[in-house]
């Protein structure tokens, strides 16, 4: 690859270059806003400030307040007054600032962004998406590090995406807000620093909404996982590798809808799984996980499909955190009693 | 610079014009009746008459189980009426569950209207046709949703504005708040109109609110409040009329506190004996919207007994075109219950709508069976 | 027995009588204001009218209106001044008229009412009932028929219970209101009219909070279920005889918490299982019924342990909802599904 | 009995009194100042400086990884200390996330206030002991809570009043509405107190509402709205003072707008240039909560360069007791993550606490068999 120099004599920007899963998001708002007019973001602080992550950063400014609007501190009204707006022909983008902020906002997202397409035959969808920082890992204080996935995955009606990867985080934003129904899109915190070689000029193509990825192919079991979690499990593979075994790691990347295809495929081709998230465990989404793997794939399995997952407490305080969190050890405990005798 | 010149201090807009006056809005049995215009009245009136009979025939189909409930207006028909009259072409209406009277007054078919409470499927019309909303069971939710589309109109150069129709129940959920909030910061063509109609269910009003009226609640978000008597349909409808046109002429949103009563039961399945007097009832029958308009008609010579004939007869077969097309069975395709839920169907949902696909054939092969073979 | 006369000449009550589940319910919020002051009823139209299925009837008539309330219309303010009135000592046993009516007070519900206890060090536990009439298969109309309880479920420090019978119904919601911790406490709105002999003189003590019921053992396979569900398993399980099929019936009776024992005990009995509820099944209850009864049973398991629910759709209209609801056949098939050639 | 005697037409309260001044309540500056308590004026002082160097210490304890955060009520310590200063000892506070100050000017542990901002906990105080709800973090969510504090305080004839804190962007949220609506339906003995500080984070207040003031809100609820210049200590000590005496004594509840501004970033990670000018801050350092009173002070003789060094002293004192005690690292004991989510562990919560526990004895392990063994 040549260097080209621009009229100005600078050299262009290098086809790719590093950037955060902060920046990619940013960059999917922009192209997103730039591409079409119906496409507003709002949110509490998303204006000016350019989120308290600076996802939004300069979305005002270079689209004016009319299309990334700070809205009153309310999350009810945010997303009914999204509602409205969608109802009109516009494709909003919604910012809650944090996962547990999302809840004033239940009722509308249950009884009216989940229901309204179905409610009216179809007339009136919503091609809303809702962002939300989840999860933790971030030293958050209380209410600032839920992962509230499977209220949402439960809700039908609603795309539940969670992006894991630079690439997926602007890839899937712009599906998602290309998507004519409502998506729940949940960013994962401790991933916004994240960094991958990247280029906005020309982001890669991903997989589409509904597709899971395997990140790595294995023989002796496979983990699967999506959103935070990602990074953990790919290192868990790897400190496996001591072990001896050769684990696979699914991404899901969307649990609605759910790819029930690639999960079982790599399951079916270990025998073995381990379901890995931080959210509490208990009627988690790891639970549809493994139910549903298990329904496919029973006559392949050694061993149950385990799981590793938040415990059923409420999120701790961040100096115990860890304790918390799925981490490689415990991954790794999980594989180890997946009875290597049978 | 001053913290007398910051924003923090300075007050945001001016109160006294944003106060209601202290007794409701009336113009029938007031001096400026006499100008009121034939046409509207008339207008009025067929549509009041009209929408009387639909509530007692639609309680009668919930005795026949042809509705699965009916929450009446009867009553309330000024409200109601005037809040459909007073829509532009492409204003939206946001109706709340007991406003099917608004909504059929819009324009919606008046079966169509009621299939949510036929139970056949949820909203029975397309929202977009007559730009009605759908009526909305989950109590204040759709008022934020009315907000929305304003301001997205409003954004878009469109001289659009919405109504709202909520309870006086409906206004101490947050969701009431939050809208007129957003409507007042965002300076949106909406209007909100509060039923006051005394009840939510079995709470009075001293059990709601402590407010010296709801149109009270208007100077506290920063737009103006109006207080107006529910049962004086044209009162109402230029309340209304004036609050749409400076909502969409940018002036922001108003909010309607329309006093009137609900002279019917909760729905067709409550017992309002349990909880209110019949001496209240008897009062307000007293004050019945229909009996207003008549009467100030009457006097100006735009009503006689024929007028009061024919309206009835059209509200007649208005009943009448209800009560038939009630009494047909609606034709239900139980595989539309995957048919709406996405865009496009998930995998989970493809499997299981093949799993009901199977179900239902194998039911309809077991049903062929059992004609086949006669009885023993 | 003999029948006794009492100083009016009327013979005596007999000592047990029929009763609907309402009445059991209204029954137990009866004694248990009469038995603690510190007991108040909370809602919307809970007071002069008796409530929409007339579960609080007569109370404000006998206990005052201070201690059966009718309250502003307002499901989080409700709940968030019952998190107030409990800090201060209270008991109180809110009601939501309707499941879907609940969603508007689901941030005091996570964010408060299962956390303060655990947020102060257990200096602040919350004694709140939350008495929710859910489910279908009663011709509401739309949401009025709500199956919300893997919300709950997901939420750590809640307790979910959900009566099936009569006695249940009273024993239960004493149980409920007697805890320390709050408990969401689910009617099954269909059973509301269901009858038993019954007796509100001498209420019949049943199993404590966190204990499954066999409620009828099987040879063949077992199945799992609560709530609206229960009679309908019972139901299938007589009818499966025909097929020669001898079916065992577990009551969970309480979601949270899950007693692992019995349920894995009669799985394990009969190596084959089917979970029925009414919600939607993706990331539903049965997803973490069946997760965790494989990891229990895995190894006496003969086939996968397959789940019947509603569709992942918004609950339909009630002209459609008997195709939505697990019936006696569609628990059938699955039954037959268990491969029992294996 | 006519419509005219039904609760749905008759106002349910004479709106008058209800209405705050045009102009916010002030003391000190006015001839009223002169007959302040001097005791009130040094014990105001005395926690004005106090919590303003409270405020700077804790600050700096982010800088050294001491806190995980901090928003820091720097330019609010009067209505912080006036809030806490003017309950009863049995009344009760229910703080907002920015509220330590008034915490821990009501007397609670000036350490145990930062344990959920340090880490180790999430409320680090017992409740019960002075009276003070957790610190609120989702905004507004505290405000039914005292309502019903207050409620059931008053159905068991106890004086107590509750003083709840919130935020201008607080207002706006569902619950602060459905709070201050209960509070006037039921009579509750609670006073809240709006702060407006001009932001929610980054929010102006012409974004927030468009309300001639926060105070004219509660017309809407049916009670008395107060304005009041929350930089001025006495001023606001007077409002809230009466308030609660007021709730106390059966007269229900009142809502305080403090006007105020946030003199410190949203908190020590924001970066409050991108969103506001410097003139406005400037204006508002000119209208300074201790300076104001200092000036008073000094005017009257009740305070000297002596006074003045006293104050900062005992400032300096409670600054050097947290800086070092914030700098012991916390006991912590992972196995308490199980200890407090119900009264009695589930048979879930028994395996998992079962399983950290093992995890923490190889933990343990691994780290003893690392020191035994020197590494190369
Ligand atoms: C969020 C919510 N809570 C509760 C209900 C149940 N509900 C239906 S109508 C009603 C009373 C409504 O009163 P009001 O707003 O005054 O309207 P009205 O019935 O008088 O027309 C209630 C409590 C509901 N539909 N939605
Ligand atoms: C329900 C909820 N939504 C959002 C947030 C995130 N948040 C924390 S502080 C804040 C701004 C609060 O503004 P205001 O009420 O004016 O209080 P101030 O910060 O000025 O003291 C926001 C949006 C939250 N804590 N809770
Ligand atoms: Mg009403
Ligand atoms: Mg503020």
């Amino acid at each position: 690859m040549t260097t080209a120099t621009t009229a100005q004599g600078r050299p262009e920007a290098p086809a790719r270059r590093s950037a955060t899963m902060a920046q990619a998001l940013n960059q999917a708002l922009r192209d997103a806003l730039a591409a079409d007019p119906a496409v507003h973001v709002m949110g509490e602080d998303v204006g000016t400030l350019g989120g308290v992550f600076r996802v939004t950063d300069g979305l005002a400014k270079d689209f004016g307040e009319d299309r990334c609007t700070d809205t009153p501190l309310a999350e009810a009204g945010i997303l009914g007054a999204a509602v409205g707006m969608a109802m009109y022909g516009l494709r909003p983008v919604v910012e809650m600032q944090f996962d547990a902020f999302a809840y004033p906002a239940f009722e509308q997202l249950v009884s009216h962004v989940a229901r309204m397409r179905n409610r009216t035959r179809g007339a009136l969808p919503l091609p809303i998406t809702v962002r939300i920082p989840y999860g933790g890992g971030i030293g958050g204080v209380e209410h600032h590090s839920d992962s509230s996935e499977a209220y949402y995955a439960h809700t039908p009606g609603l795309h539940v995406l969670t992006p894991a990867t630079v690439e997926d985080a602007y890839g899937m934003l712009r599906a998602a807000i290309a998507s004519d129904d409502p998506v729940i899109f949940l960013e994962p915190k401790r991933l916004y620093w994240s960094k991958a070689d990247w280029s906005p000029q020309e982001p890669a193509a991903v997989p589409p909404i509904g597709r899971a990825v395997v990140r790595r192919t294995g023989r002796t079991a496979t983990l699967v996982t999506y959103g935070p979690s990602l990074p953990v499990c790919l290192e868990a593979a790897e400190a496996a590798r001591e072990e001896g075994w050769d684990l696979g790691v699914v991404d899901l990347r969307s649990l609605v809808p759910f790819d029930e295809e690639t999960a079982a495929a790599a399951v079916r081709a270990t025998g073995r799984a381990v379901v890995v998230h931080e959210s509490a465990g208990f009627a988690g989404m790891g639970a549809e996980i493994a139910a549903r793997l298990t329904e496919r794939c029973f006559h392949h399995l050694e061993a149950p499909v385990l799981r590793v997952t938040g415990f059923d407490i409420p999120y701790p305080p961040p100096m115990l955190e860890r304790h918390h969190l799925p981490g490689v050890d415990r991954i790794l405990d999980a594989v180890g009693r997946l009875q290597w005798e049978d | 610079m001053t913290v007398l010149d910051t924003p923090a201090w300075r007050p945001r807009a001016d109160a006294a014009p944003l106060l209601p006056d202290q007794e409701p809005y009336r113009l029938l049995g007031t001096p400026a009746a006499a100008e009121l215009d034939p046409g509207l009245l008339r207008a009025l009136y067929g549509q009041l008459v009209r929408g009387r009979r639909y509530n007692r025939q639609a309680t009668a189909l919930t005795k026949q189980g042809r509705l699965a409930v009916y929450p009446s207006s009867t009553g309330q028909e000024a409200c109601e009426i005037a809040a459909a009259l007073a829509l532009g072409p492409r204003d939206w209406l946001f109706p709340s569950y007991r406003d099917t009277l608004a909504v059929v007054a819009r324009g919606v078919d008046p079966v169509e209207a009621l299939t949510l409470l036929r139970g056949d499927w949820h909203t029975g019309y397309d929202p977009r046709v007559h730009r009605v909303a759908p009526l909305s069971t989950p109590l204040s939710t759709q008022l934020p949703h009315a907000v929305g589309l304003a301001h997205a109109a409003r954004l878009s150069g469109d001289a659009v504005a919405a109504l709202a129709m909520v309870g006086d129940g409906g206004t101490s959920e947050g969701d009431f708040h939050e809208a007129l909030n957003f409507a007042a910061v965002w300076h949106a063509p909406v209007v909100f109109l509060v039923q006051n109609n005394g009840f939510a269910i079995s709470v009075p009003l001293a059990k709601q609110t402590a407010a010296p009226t709801f149109a009270h609640k208007a100077v506290g978000y920063g737009m103006p409040g109006r207080l107006v008597d529910g049962n004086d349909a044209p009162a109402v409808h230029r309340v209304l009329t004036d609050a749409m046109n400076r909502a969409r002429d940018g002036g922001g949103p108003t909010l309607v506190e329309a006093v009137t009563y609900r002279i019917d039961a909760h729905t067709n399945a409550d017992d309002a004996t349990r909880y209110r007097d019949d001496d209240e009832v008897a009062a307000w029958r007293a004050h019945d919207p229909i009996e207003l308009l008549e009467r100030e008609m009457t006097a100006r010579g735009l009503l006689d007994d024929d007028g009061r004939q024919r309206a009835a007869d059209e509200a007649e077969t208005l009943a009448a075109d209800l009560r038939e097309r009630m009494h047909a069975d609606p034709a239900l395709d139980p595989m539309e219950l995957f048919a709406h839920v996405y865009a496009e169907q998930t995998p989970q949902l493809r499997e299981q709508a093949a799993q009901l696909r199977a179900e239902l054939a194998a039911e309809a092969e077991a049903d062929r069976a059992q004609v086949a073979e006669p009885r023993s």
